[in-house]
């Protein structure tokens, strides 16, 4: 079993982007659970998303407390809160920063990525400059750095589950897919 | 056809297959996704029904008994404050015979506000007459939506479908969509044997004195008895057509079990995989999820627990002044059958506590090292 | 009195209500509801929630109605008709008229959301409210609708009700729905000619039916339809209708009012008030006239 | 709508009989409020002019108009005196029941 | 003082000498003397309270909470389709630790409409966190309203003081009328150790999150858990004070009995006229009688049945689905227990059906002629 | 815009609303609060129903407000408030003043009958709904409240939503209380003016609050004051007064309305909406503004 | 124990007679028990009350199904319903009627009273002819026929719970007191 | 009220030092909504007149007014550019937070 975790911002589709990452990996016989933090928050508030994935059913359904990797969709939030917050030994942390890997300062037991969904969204003119709607474009990355599922099961599943501008949305994927 | 759905989803599924006609509902958080989507299903024409936009849960639920009344299938959702709203219309359905079928999403009551999951808002609607599913997983709840119609229209008793805050209303899972076809052959139109009609006028529900009153209501238990031999058999029918079984309870390795979890809703769920954990352990230990719990499945409860020394029932709700309502039903079950297991009783996750495999670790060493019931309220998880 | 010497023909024979009803002698909720039914005929399903009237109906096994009755829950007179409604829509009857028949109680107070809903949503329903100024069936209790100055059980002679009655008719032009109407039993041509034109009108319609109640007035049974009169001839209770939310119009004009103590002076329930507690009384009626008129443009 | 004309008590001798909700299977007319009066009205028909008032305005339907003439059911009249105040002829007297 | 007065006025007096500050209610059958009384005591300047005429049960009960929080004492007082109103409210006046004392007349819940004695409108607020006292005489309606007062605000509780439709709400009984002095000395002041006072602001009932909600419900149970003992306490100083013991049951013969009868609101007291005659008929019987139902009596109930072999729970409710409630609570509290007496379950007077000596020398008869529960719900009454 | 280039003088330094609290970025409500109590001031205590402002407060064991304030059932705003008026009233406290503060679910519908009870009494609160045209806290689901036309995830733009905001102020106009305002963001001053005048006056005083929601809208966080200036200056949301139930005051007087188009372009809830449609919103915009500036005798 | 019905009109105080009747028992030391019928009937409709005697507690809730003594507060009831349903032999029926005992036919197991309440309420001007208030006249009767209490007593009695004309009420008990 | 200038954070290590009702005890000054913000508002003195329009319009109260200039508290503000909108100077400009 492998179990992320998504950091992300009120507003920003951080559930979106699990979501969608499951769609894509139950395309390939997974069987997948994911949901969001249980909170409140509104729109620019921390938020987070979890997302379990399996070849068996998975039965657990309390927290994720030690996630193998966590994904990061905001960068603001690393100074904010501590994303590596019960983070397995070894696990990877994706970051949507325009910066390389090497600015974020973690311990070397995690292997940090980097990938610039932001302007990647903001090329295919999902969303705006302001708020970015980076969810596809993470995705594509997270498929890709992670290896969870081919590439053709997440554009399926994009063009399947975003209603607003689905073709603008896979170019997102695919590019973060081939950035990553 | 599968699909990666929320938990609330799959009731709003449900629905759509059983072809539910009226539905009026009011939006809480986590029931929203529920409505939400079964607002665009009408507006889009996925789903023929009217869809009643009412000001309050007191009224989604007296708009959803007089379409009832009309001799319409009808379908609400809604969770804790909601449903406590509603608590008068629970006993009218119930009391009136209108088969609503209805989701509830388990939340704490307030105060304080709470928007997490804690079964105490629904099992304080036990003695209104309803019928009440627990389920543990959002395919279980788009495949008991389709089977509480049949119960319900048959018996014409109200059904509560219920599933726990955010760990199942808001947890995306894969669910197998039935084909309409299927379904609509599985569930046959709602065809009352009474209706409100100026073709044939009856006034329903008038005055009822000291005469008659009680013969009504031993009526209602009458029937209300019926359910389990239902559940099962429609069940069964059900698991013919579709594959997938819908019993009072779920087993899990009860078998040859030593020690049993009682365990109800998400937590029957996770409960498994501490059975599997303790079966490493070499602890024979198995889990009796309850589905059906109103009725409430003595048979079942008894053949089972009848045959283990040592049995933990887990509350995600307490009855104040008493205990865990759970363990409190299944001690009265058990009074004064043959076999008497030890039965200790936990209560854990209210307002959302979140309940995990480490939570029935503590339960399972808890009970297993003691031969007698020394507190009959063990505390999971609270700080002390 | 002077118009009605020949047998009017605007009033069908057909009844809907049966005699043997458990009404109390004189009461004018029981001749409201077959007056309303003469407007509307048979096919109408009516709602009725806890009032007198789900009582006067009979017991199980019985009905004094030969129309379908649900009897529902106190708050849900609306929002039990809106769901009957649209189970009859769904399943394709179009045809049947759905009336929610509730007490003021049930309208002007323990109701109003279900209403105020209902009327939001412009739902096709009929909802009258016959109103008996207080809660009856209970046993005279206040209700919003009880007038300035009425003695209940809740509002004793020492601390009389001290609120003015609710302005319902208002709240609901507020809500602008296609049709509301006062109506009266003492006027019984009136009354079934608005229940038939609120038939054949699509939405929410509301009626006002004014309806003394011997019991809880502690008036004498015979002066039933004299009181009710007196209300529309003071201008206590005038006669009107709104349509569209728009067009006021005053269905009774009065050359002359009467003074309301000629009113009051009937009822038991007002023995306690003193002159000057009449005037200030016959001064809000003037006032409230003057408001109407202004609204019909007259 | 037959059972509107039946005035038949129904008396459940068990709940088999009895259907599984309250709804009605008779009318009210088994309960002849005639009982109730104490006061009778009586019509002179000599004065009346068929005007229908009195029929109107009874709240217990207890008036029928037979041949066009104003006829007063003795089995349901409450006895209320509503008739006899609103009938423009005064041709309705309450007087009162034997007792 | 001695009177004539019926139930409901029992209540009234009861809150009056409790000086009850800020009173709401709403009308229903059979409760409407109870406010009106209290309107006049208002009107009239006997009482000194603000008397909130609001417009339905679910305003009334909010109200009361309003003015609790602001420091005052509440009274209300309801029955079925208003206490079911209330519901929502119910759980929040325990949950935000609102010590309103509230007068409930058991009636029927509707459909169809009934104004007649049952239990299930207060027994299924069950779970809602108030005390519950289930009354036999007026007398003991007044006296307890004062006691409730007390139990209520030293825990910070809410209570719901329970009589029968019509048997008690409206029967005249005479009862002695306490001095206002000696209530006053017995009763001080309301004053709660937190209120809303701009001189102190807080904000109450903010949302709570899963780190903390489960905590705040643990706190009320173990007050919960503190109710008997204090009922104990401060039934004794009544007496002391008053003349009258009230405690959290009624015993009648139960000391040398071999057959009991579980009992409680009016049936608990035509139930000592039962026993007499089976006494006469040499059948050593008892009868005990529950006055406090929540919290649970564990203790008394246990000592007590555990002394018999043969026990009759009467239930004038029924819980849909399963059995009658205090038949359900006393199994699950003699759970486990070192005796274990044949535990028989009767439901009688559901909808003002008449229970009579006739009922108990049924039930009587029933229970003594056999040697195991044959059913678990024994209908008295029923027309079959 | 001209007139406030000078640091006015009339609104309080004094804060009561401490920062850190949970509102989204630019939300209309948060600042509502912030202006109501300097007009209020400290010896308020407030009773909030649920709604956004029962968790922009913030969670136990915190509180973003320096007043007292009674979180209560989302049903209950006005009688909880009564409620705590009596309390405080029986204690001897006539001083402290008691505003329920609702959005508009918890006052248009859920909460109108409470509120509407409190009325008739006229019970001794303010109660204040700030509009934001939807069941924001829920994630933006219909009231009646939401405008003709509008997007919510309830009216899906399939089947936006096709019945008129329900008419608060008319519904409350009938009511007779002696004090009723509406007040906007955009107009601080003069809506902390109103809170004050309200405090003065004894009885049910309602205050209608305007107060955009970016998240709910769909609009930019820093167009709120611009969207709520806009809605006056199009006379979508005239600023008025009512006094003792019948004198009608126009606030701001316009010489020359903006079109409705300008301020429903900048939300992505009307992006839907066709030239027709628009031009519908701006007939009815006209029309009511008419009947406004009749009713203030204008 | 005595246990007593009354048969009356909704509207015509017979639960007030009742009551009136218990105050004065208890006044003399009696435990008593007085109740009505228990249901919804309206102003003309036949109603019950019931009245206990004991000189010990009451503790029997039921109904009273089988009275020792009927009273009709009304005498078109004795047409309209089974006055005697379950009477105990030897039962006293005392009715309120112009005519004398033996107009009425009931089986000699009864013994049959009658008084002119009515007349004796109107003459002291409680109610009006129409619709005359006869409780404290009944009580009076009832209290001589069946030698129940002192006369005082039910003075005390109504002067304590007749909250309109007291007085002549009193006058009205004592001539019936004195007439039956 | 004190409270209200304190930002501690509450923590409870057990039931024992909770309130047995749900109180605050607290402001939530605790919370640095600062982090929330995208976009910063600078405000450029020279221009500023003073008026207090930016002052009266923040919703987060995240403007204070120091000897008559205004000035953000970057611990709170959001960063919502209401007061940017606002400002009749056009002074304040929201610049993008470094990231
Ligand atoms: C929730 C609820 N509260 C209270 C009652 C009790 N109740 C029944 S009828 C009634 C009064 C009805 O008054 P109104 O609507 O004016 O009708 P009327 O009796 O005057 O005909 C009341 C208070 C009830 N049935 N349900
Ligand atoms: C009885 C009940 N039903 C539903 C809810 C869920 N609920 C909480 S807030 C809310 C929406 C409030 O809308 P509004 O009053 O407009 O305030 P806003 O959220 O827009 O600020 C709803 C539906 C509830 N808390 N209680
Ligand atoms: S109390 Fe009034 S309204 Fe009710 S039945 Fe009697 S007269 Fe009619
Ligand atoms: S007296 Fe009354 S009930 Fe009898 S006929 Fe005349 S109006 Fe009808
Ligand atoms: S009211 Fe008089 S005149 Fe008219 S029909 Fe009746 S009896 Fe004849
Ligand atoms: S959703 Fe709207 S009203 Fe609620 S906090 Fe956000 S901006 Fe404010
Ligand atoms: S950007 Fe928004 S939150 Fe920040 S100071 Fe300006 S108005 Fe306040
Ligand atoms: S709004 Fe602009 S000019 Fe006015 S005080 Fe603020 S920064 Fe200065
Ligand atoms: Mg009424
Ligand atoms: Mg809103």
């Amino acid at each position: 079993m492998i179990e992320i975790r998504f950091h992300g911002r009120g507003g920003q589709g951080t559930v979106v982007a699990s979501k969608i990452l499951a769609d894509a990996l139950a395309k390939e016989g997974n069987y997948v659970q994911a949901y969001p933090e249980f909170g409140v928050e509104r729109r620019g508030a921390p938020v987070y998303a979890f997302i379990r994935i399996d070849s068996k059913p998975i039965y657990d359904k309390s927290k994720i407390y030690h996630p193998d990797h966590v994904v990061v969709v905001d960068p603001t939030l690393v100074e904010a809160i501590d994303v590596t917050e019960g983070l397995k030994d070894g696990g990877y942390i994706i970051i949507n920063s325009e910066n390389s890997p090497e600015h974020f300062k973690f311990p070397d037991r995690y292997k940090v990525f980097t990938i610039n969904a932001t302007e990647i969204a903001v090329k295919h003119r999902l969303g705006t400059l302001a708020a970015p709607i980076v969810n596809t474009a993470i995705a594509g990355a997270v498929v890709k750095i992670l290896n969870l599922t081919r590439l053709e099961s997440l554009v399926e599943a994009i063009r399947e589950g975003v209603p607003i501008k689905p073709e603008d949305n896979v170019k997102a994927a695919i590019e973060a897919y081939e950035r990553a | 056809m599968k699909k990666v759905i929320m938990g609330n989803h799959a009731l709003s599924y449900g629905a759509m297959l059983s072809r539910a006609q009226v539905i009026a509902a009011y939006p809480i958080t986590p029931q929203t996704q529920v409505v939400e989507l079964l607002s665009e299903m009408c507006a889009d024409g996925t789903l023929n029904a009217k869809f009643i936009k009412v000001e309050s849960e007191h009224s989604a639920m007296a708009a959803c008994l007089g379409a009832s009344l009309a001799g319409a299938r009808t379908f609400t959702a809604t969770s804790a404050q909601g449903l406590a709203l509603m608590h008068e219309m629970l006993h009218w359905a119930a009391g009136g015979r209108m088969p609503v079928v209805m989701g509830n999403i388990n939340r704490a009551m307030a105060p304080g506000w709470s928007i997490w999951a804690d079964q105490n808002d629904s099992l304080s609607e036990r003695d209104t007459g309803w019928i009440q599913f627990y389920c543990a997983s959002n395919q279980e709840v788009l495949d008991t939506v389709i089977q509480a119609y049949k119960v319900s229209e048959k018996l014409m008793i109200p059904s509560m479908i219920v599933l726990d805050a955010f760990t199942l209303s808001h947890t995306y899972e894969v669910v197998e969509i039935p084909d309409q076809s299927l379904v609509d052959q599985y569930l046959p139109p709602f065809n009352p044997p009474w209706r409100l009609t100026p073709d044939d006028p009856h006034a329903f529900g008038g005055l009822t004195s000291p005469d008659h009153y009680m013969e009504l209501r031993y009526k209602l238990q009458k029937d209300m008895e019926k359910v389990p031999a239902l559940v099962e058999e429609t069940g069964k029918e059900y698991e013919k057509m579709f594959g997938r079984y819908l019993g009072q309870v779920e087993e899990y390795l009860c078998d040859d079990a030593e020690f049993i979890f009682v365990t109800s809703g998400t937590a029957g769920s996770t409960a498994r995989v501490a059975v599997d954990e303790l079966r490493q352990r070499g602890i024979k230990a198995g889990n009796l999820r309850i589905r059906l719990f109103r009725p409430f499945p003595f048979e079942k409860v008894r053949s089972i627990l009848s045959r283990v020394p040592r049995v933990a029932v887990l509350d995600r709700n307490i009855s104040y002044g008493h205990h865990g309502i759970f363990y409190q039903e299944v001690k009265s079950a058990m009074y004064g059958q043959p076999s008497q297991p030890l039965i200790f009783g936990f209560i854990a996750g209210l307002g959302g506590r979140d309940i995990t495999r480490d939570s029935f670790r503590e339960i399972a060493d808890y009970a297993l090292s003691r031969d007698r019931v020394e507190e009959e309220i063990v505390w999971i998880g609270v700080k002390k | 009195m002077s118009k009605e010497k020949k047998m009017t023909t605007t009033i069908t024979r057909e009844e809907f209500m049966s005699p043997g009803h458990l009404a109390c002698q004189g009461c004018g909720a029981s001749l409201a509801m077959r007056l309303a039914l003469k407007g509307l005929g048979q096919r109408t399903i009516v709602c009725i929630p806890a009032c007198c009237w789900a009582v006067i109906d009979g017991p199980f096994p019985y009905s004094s109605l030969d129309v379908p009755i649900y009897h529902c829950a106190f708050e849900t007179a609306a929002s039990s008709a809106s769901g009957v409604k649209a189970g009859l829509e769904i399943l394709g009857d179009n045809e049947t008229a759905v009336l929610a028949w509730a007490g003021d109680g049930g309208t002007y107070d323990i109701g109003l959301q279900a209403l105020s809903g209902a009327a939001e949503r412009n739902d096709d329903i009929i909802y009258a409210c016959y109103d008996n100024e207080a809660y009856m069936n209970t046993g005279i209790q206040r209700s919003s609708a009880t007038p300035f100055g009425a003695w209940t059980t809740t509002t004793p002679v020492k601390h009389y009700k001290k609120e003015r009655k609710k302005d319902i008719i208002g709240i609901m032009a507020a809500h602008g729905i296609p049709y509301i109407a006062t109506a009266s039993v003492a006027y019984p041509e009136d009354m079934v000619k608005k229940f038939k034109k609120a038939r054949e009108i699509r939405g929410t319609r509301f009626i006002l039916i004014f309806a003394p109640c011997p019991a809880g007035w502690k008036s004498r049974p015979e002066d039933t339809i004299k009181l009710a009169r007196l209300a529309v001839q003071t201008g206590y209770f005038p006669l009107i209708e709104i349509e569209k939310g728009e067009k006021w119009t005053l269905n009774l004009k009065l050359k002359e009012r009467k003074p309301i103590a000629e009113y009051l002076k009937l009822q038991g329930r007002f023995r306690h008030l003193s002159e000057e507690e009449i005037a200030a009384i016959q001064q809000e009626v003037d006032e409230r006239w003057a408001k109407t008129l202004q609204k019909c443009s007259l | 709508m037959s059972r509107k004309k039946e005035a038949r008590k129904i008396i459940f001798e068990s709940e088999k009989e009895m259907p599984p909700v309250p709804m009605s299977l008779g009318s009210m007319l088994h309960n002849r409020t005639g009982a109730w009066r104490n006061i009778k009205p009586v019509i002179d028909l000599s004065k009346c002019i068929k005007c229908g008032i009195c029929w109107k305005f009874c709240p217990d339907a207890s008036i029928d108009i037979v041949d066009e003439w104003p006829q007063i059911n003795y089995d349901y009249c409450k006895g209320c005196g509503l008739c006899a105040e609103e009938c423009p002829q005064k041709c309705i007297t309450m007087v009162e029941e034997e007792k």
